[in-house]
């Protein structure tokens, strides 16, 4: 893993070095990007929604996205549904816990910003992003299957953007 | 189309090339692992998309359709996306068990496919004790999952690797006595008189045939000793999050993940191999026939995937020990008469 | 020989995030190798205080809040709702209005068991009945998005009758879904019921017996399940439940096996009441006029529907004011997890696991 | 039974003092000394013409001047229900645990006791389960509590 980061530094000496390391930069995004193994992080209603989409008619499956039980093999995380002040430690810790290039996509309003949670309410964190960096939001209470999975291919399309040394 | 004399005229390049005997044997000796080697990672990776496609179409959706036809290239991104993934050990872990377990799991996998005759010929080296070399190295994966479970130091892990060391070990003994049966009909050991003996009645006479339940309790075996469903529990995900390999990540849960497809495969060529005739059967080159049976074995193991339940720990060894093994027992003495009747 | 081998127990964390504890809550085990000594549930960790937050919104606003209150079944949680305010100031629903809502709940219980369906074998390792039931319950969502324009939480059921009324296709579809909804339930019964692993798996695991229902309250399809044959559609009726003839189904062992095979029961005795409601839908008025500020006379009502999971009771206390002085929603899960430890006892994780996905127990009901 | 049955019953053979409240529900609606609550729980529950067996819900009530536990019960073999209310004195309020006639009345004491600070006497685990482990902003339940991001929905008119 080491030795992949320092690769454009010896690539770019050698002429046309440069034209490897984009060839081989964005071919490593997008194996990144067309294989994200997703961690089913659902506490609530978005979690039945998530459970729709990975099943027969908005198949997750087709994104080459398959459910990892353990944070060490998953890539990205799904906050799916409220996450309460007794949640948030451990959410912090699940994300540690996830080997790096990881990625967040926060689902529904309450992962966002508290969502219909947000007045009145002593227990509820007003937002994941607040524990954890989130790379895309999806709007919605709970968002539709379609939204959840072009969320996904936003999280695609922002790997693929980034270059060989700048992951997170 | 066979592929044997291609070795052969290679060999002979060699040696006209003006290299000793000796040094010849080494080159081509490697030049052949590396080439299975290559042969059964291609393989992994092909199972590996095989299998979602089936569960998929079983469940009635698509399966990986994005990169490439129908997602053929998705197996190849998942390893170029664990090659880049952080590779974590644990900070209380056991670093050496916990480093070596893949390893030993890994090798063990790819050991076994020194005597799998693929075809007329085609075996890397026929060893007299053919059948006897595979028992021992599968048995060997055993020593890695419990490392596994062990050096990860996490109670899941435990877990899981005491289950699969109680799960294996039990279910070893029925699989040799299935083997036994055939063992003892053939006459030796070596995996090419076994395929020559079912080489009769134009390549059909199959020992499935005369020991049907043979096969039976060799299958049922078969699919404890793989992990794979109703056996799965050492790496059950509903019960242990993820069972021995959850503290693996990046390439060491790669090893794993293609371990496991391998062990499938090995476990069905060993099938196809001892029961059903091997590389025999008219007409197609053998290694086509012998292909086309373990691919079939395998397609049987990813069905018992996505239709069983699990079964639970103490109903697993309850069946292994108090029905299979009466049953096995059962076989060989039919075997036996059988043996008796035929001379 | 064993005694001479000290052995220690093991205290795991079946954690707030598990794949089979359906949703977050924390199961801490002690364990003697396999088989668990104790379990104790930590709940709290979906805890969104609704209770405190209907306090301040009028009652138009608290609806949206109930559906979130139990997500599988939001229908009925709207209802038990607007029970509690229309028993307040004696609402009288329009005939039309009763008819929608019963099939709009009916409908919602059978979704809300084709989750169950679907979730409890896939604890128990069989990984297909999921994608079957889900792939009939969508039928069930483009219902739902027709009339409410939601999947999931529907803010359909409105104090003093019905949101909508249900479009021209609506019948056609939901009559075509029901005419091919009995042979699918063949099909997870040809996958599941008689399949020799999950018998193995499910039958005598977990037995509840009727003492522990009535000590635990445990209500709705886990109980019907050990013998108590106590249905609140049946004994304690409520809007037009008593013009529909169906009958409850009963186990007899309450151990998993039946509480799977009562929830399969349950979802054609459902399709057959939709039937009916459907043959005699009226024509007429779907709402009665409710002011927008509703103000209920004042007084405290407990008012209770049968949900899918178990009794769902509204406990509403109102001055008169436009917004409820306490409310207090009592799902059934809260009783059935209070239950689990001392059914589990003894047994072994893959027990737990196959017990606390049968008696269908979510989080959202238990930390409110 | 109907409801002036069982009003009638109650009232006749249970030796405390019991006050019925009219309601325009079909249930009738008894205040209960707290005193005498573990009593009359052990009363209706075991009374062969009542057999109130099964415990439906008790929520705690904070009512500005007072607080009161409400417990709604009902029997799955004859089919009635009633409800009963025991009311607190605002300053330290103190109710006896049911658990010895409903065992499935653990939680919501506990819950009561955690949400409103109504302690309940000689209840086997009180402790804090739903709030987050190191609460220590007093009971939210309570009427005119606020907490620190506790933010009021914004009354539009």
């Amino acid at each position: 893993m080491g030795l992949i980061k320092k690769l454009p530094v010896y690539t770019e000496h050698i002429p046309g070095g440069s034209l490897v390391t984009t060839s081989v930069n964005s071919v490593l995004t997008m194996a990144q990007a067309k294989s994200l193994w997703y961690l089913l992080f659902g506490t609530a209603c978005c979690a039945i929604e998530l459970m729709a989409t990975g099943a027969s008619r908005y198949d997750f499956d087709r994104l080459g996205m398959i459910f990892r039980a353990s944070p060490r093999q998953a890539d990205i995380m799904l906050v799916a549904g409220t996450i309460t002040k007794k949640m948030a430690p451990r959410v912090k810790r699940i994300y540690d816990q996830m080997a790096q290039p990881r990625y967040v996509l926060a689902m529904g309003g309450c992962a966002i910003g508290g969502g219909p949670f947000y007045y009145d309410c002593y227990s509820v964190l007003k937002g994941v992003d607040k524990i954890i960096p989130v790379d895309v939001f999806v709007p919605g209470c709970p968002p539709r299957p379609e939204a959840l999975l072009q969320g996904c291919l936003e999280v695609g399309k922002k790997i693929r953007t980034l270059k060989l040394d700048e992951w997170s | 189309m066979e592929l044997a004399p291609i070795f052969a005229w290679i060999y002979d390049l060699l040696i006209s090339l003006g290299l000793s005997v000796a040094l010849a044997d080494l080159v081509s000796q490697i030049g052949l692992a590396v080439f299975v080697f290559s042969l059964l990672c291609v393989l992994a990776l092909f199972l590996v998309w095989w299998e979602r496609k089936i569960s998929a179409h079983i469940q009635q959706r698509f399966g990986p359709m994005m990169t490439g036809w129908h997602g053929v290239f998705q197996t190849v991104m998942d390893a170029l996306k664990l090659l880049q993934k952080e590779d974590i050990t644990p900070t209380v872990a056991d670093r050496g068990v916990f480093f070596w377990a893949p390893v030993i799991v890994f090798t063990c996998a790819f050991a076994a496919y020194i005597v799998i005759p693929f075809g007329k010929g085609l075996i890397v080296s026929d060893l007299n004790i053919g059948i006897l070399y595979i028992i021992a190295i599968t048995t060997f994966t055993i020593i890695g999952l419990m490392m596994a479970g062990w050096g990860s130091n996490n109670k899941y892990a435990l877990l899981g690797g005491m289950r699969s060391a109680a799960q294996v070990v039990s279910y070893e003994v029925p699989l040799v006595l299935s083997i036994m049966g055939v063992v003892m009909v053939t006459g030796s050991m070596s995996m090419n008189d076994i395929v020559a003996a079912q080489s009769g009645w134009a390549g059909f006479r199959w020992n499935i045939i005369f020991q049907p339940l043979g096969f039976v309790i060799y299958i049922i075996a078969a699919t404890a000793e793989a992990n794979r469903t109703p056996f799965d529990l050492p790496e059950a995900e509903q019960e242990l999050v993820a069972g021995f390999n959850i503290e693996y990540s990046g390439m060491k849960f790669a090893m794993f993940f293609l371990a496991e497809f391998v062990n499938m495969f090995t476990v069905s060529a060993i099938a196809t191999t001892v029961f059903l005739g091997g590389w025999n059967g008219p007409l197609l080159p053998s290694w086509m026939w012998f292909l086309g049976k373990t691919l079939a074995m395998v397609f049987v193991l990813m069905w018992f995937r996505w239709t069983f339940p699990r079964l639970r720990v103490d109903q697993l060894m309850e069946f292994a020990w108090k029905v299979l093994l009466p049953l096995a027992f059962v076989n060989i003495i039919y075997v036996g008469v059988l043996a008796l009747w035929l001379k | 020989m064993a005694e001479e081998l000290r052995t220690e127990d093991m205290t795991m964390n079946m954690g707030p995030q598990h794949p089979s504890t359906h949703g977050v809550c924390r199961l801490v085990l002690t364990l003697d190798g396999e088989v668990i000594k104790d379990c104790q549930p930590v709940i709290g960790f979906l805890h969104r205080s609704i209770e405190k937050m209907c306090e301040n919104r009028t009652y138009a606003q608290c609806i949206p809040l109930m559906d979130r209150f139990e997500y599988c079944t939001s229908m009925s949680c709207n209802w038990a709702f607007c029970l509690a305010a229309e028993k307040l100031s004696d609402i009288k629903v329009p005939e039309r209005g009763e008819y929608l809502r019963v099939i709009m709940g009916e409908l919602n219980r059978i979704a809300s068991h084709l989750i169950f369906v679907g979730v409890t074998p896939m604890d128990c390792g069989a990984l297909t009945p999921f994608l079957y039931t889900f792939r009939e319950r969508e039928r069930i969502m483009d219902l739902f998005e027709m009339t409410c324009g939601q999947r999931l939480t529907y803010n359909y059921i409105r104090i003093g009758g019905v949101a909508k009324d249900i479009p021209p296709e609506f019948i056609p579809k939901c009559r075509e879904f029901l005419d091919i909804f009995e042979e699918k339930i063949r099909d997870y019964e040809k996958l599941l019921v008689d399949n020799p692993i999950w018998i193995a798996r499910n039958k005598g695991v977990g037995i509840i017996t009727p003492q522990l229902v009535y000590d635990y309250c445990i209500s709705g399809p886990s109980a019907r399940a050990s013998g108590v044959n106590f249905d609140i559609r049946k004994n304690d009726p409520y809007s037009i439940y008593d013009r529909f003839d169906f009958d409850i189904p009963l186990g007899t062992g309450g151990d998993c096996y039946d509480r799977f095979n009562v929830r399969v029961n349950e979802m054609r005795q459902s399709a057959r009441i939709v039937a009916q409601a459907l043959d005699h839908l009226p024509d007429g008025e779907i709402r009665v006029k409710v002011p927008l500020k509703f103000k209920p006379n004042p007084g405290e009502v407990y008012s209770r529907r049968e949900n899918s999971r178990g009794e769902m009771g509204v406990y509403l206390v109102s001055d008169g004011s436009t917004k409820p002085f306490r409310i207090r929603a009592r799902g059934g899960s809260f009783s059935h997890l209070q239950a689990v430890p001392h059914i589990v006892k003894g047994l072994k994780i893959a027990d737990l696991v196959a017990i606390f996905a049968s008696m269908d127990i979510i989080m959202p009901e238990i930390d409110r | 039974m109907t409801k002036a049955e069982l009003t009638a019953h109650i009232t006749t053979t249970f030796s405390g003092q019991v006050t019925v409240i009219e309601n325009t529900q079909p249930e009738p609606y008894f205040i209960v000394k707290p005193e005498d609550l573990v009593a009359f729980a052990r009363f209706i529950h075991d009374d062969s013409a009542l057999q109130l067996t099964f415990l439906m819900n008790l929520a705690g009530a904070d009512t500005g001047e007072r607080y009161e536990v409400v417990y709604n019960v009902c029997s799955y073999q004859l089919k009635h229900r009633i409800f009963f209310k025991i009311q607190l004195p605002h300053d330290n309020p103190e109710f006896d645990t049911v658990i010895q006639v409903w065992p499935g009345a653990n939680w919501f004491e506990r819950e009561v006791w955690e949400l409103f600070g109504m302690t309940v006497r000689n209840h086997p685990n009180l402790t804090r389960f739903l709030l987050e482990d190191d609460w220590n902003e007093g009971f939210p339940l309570r009427k005119g509590w606020t907490g620190t991001d506790f933010i009021p929905l914004p009354d539009r008119g």
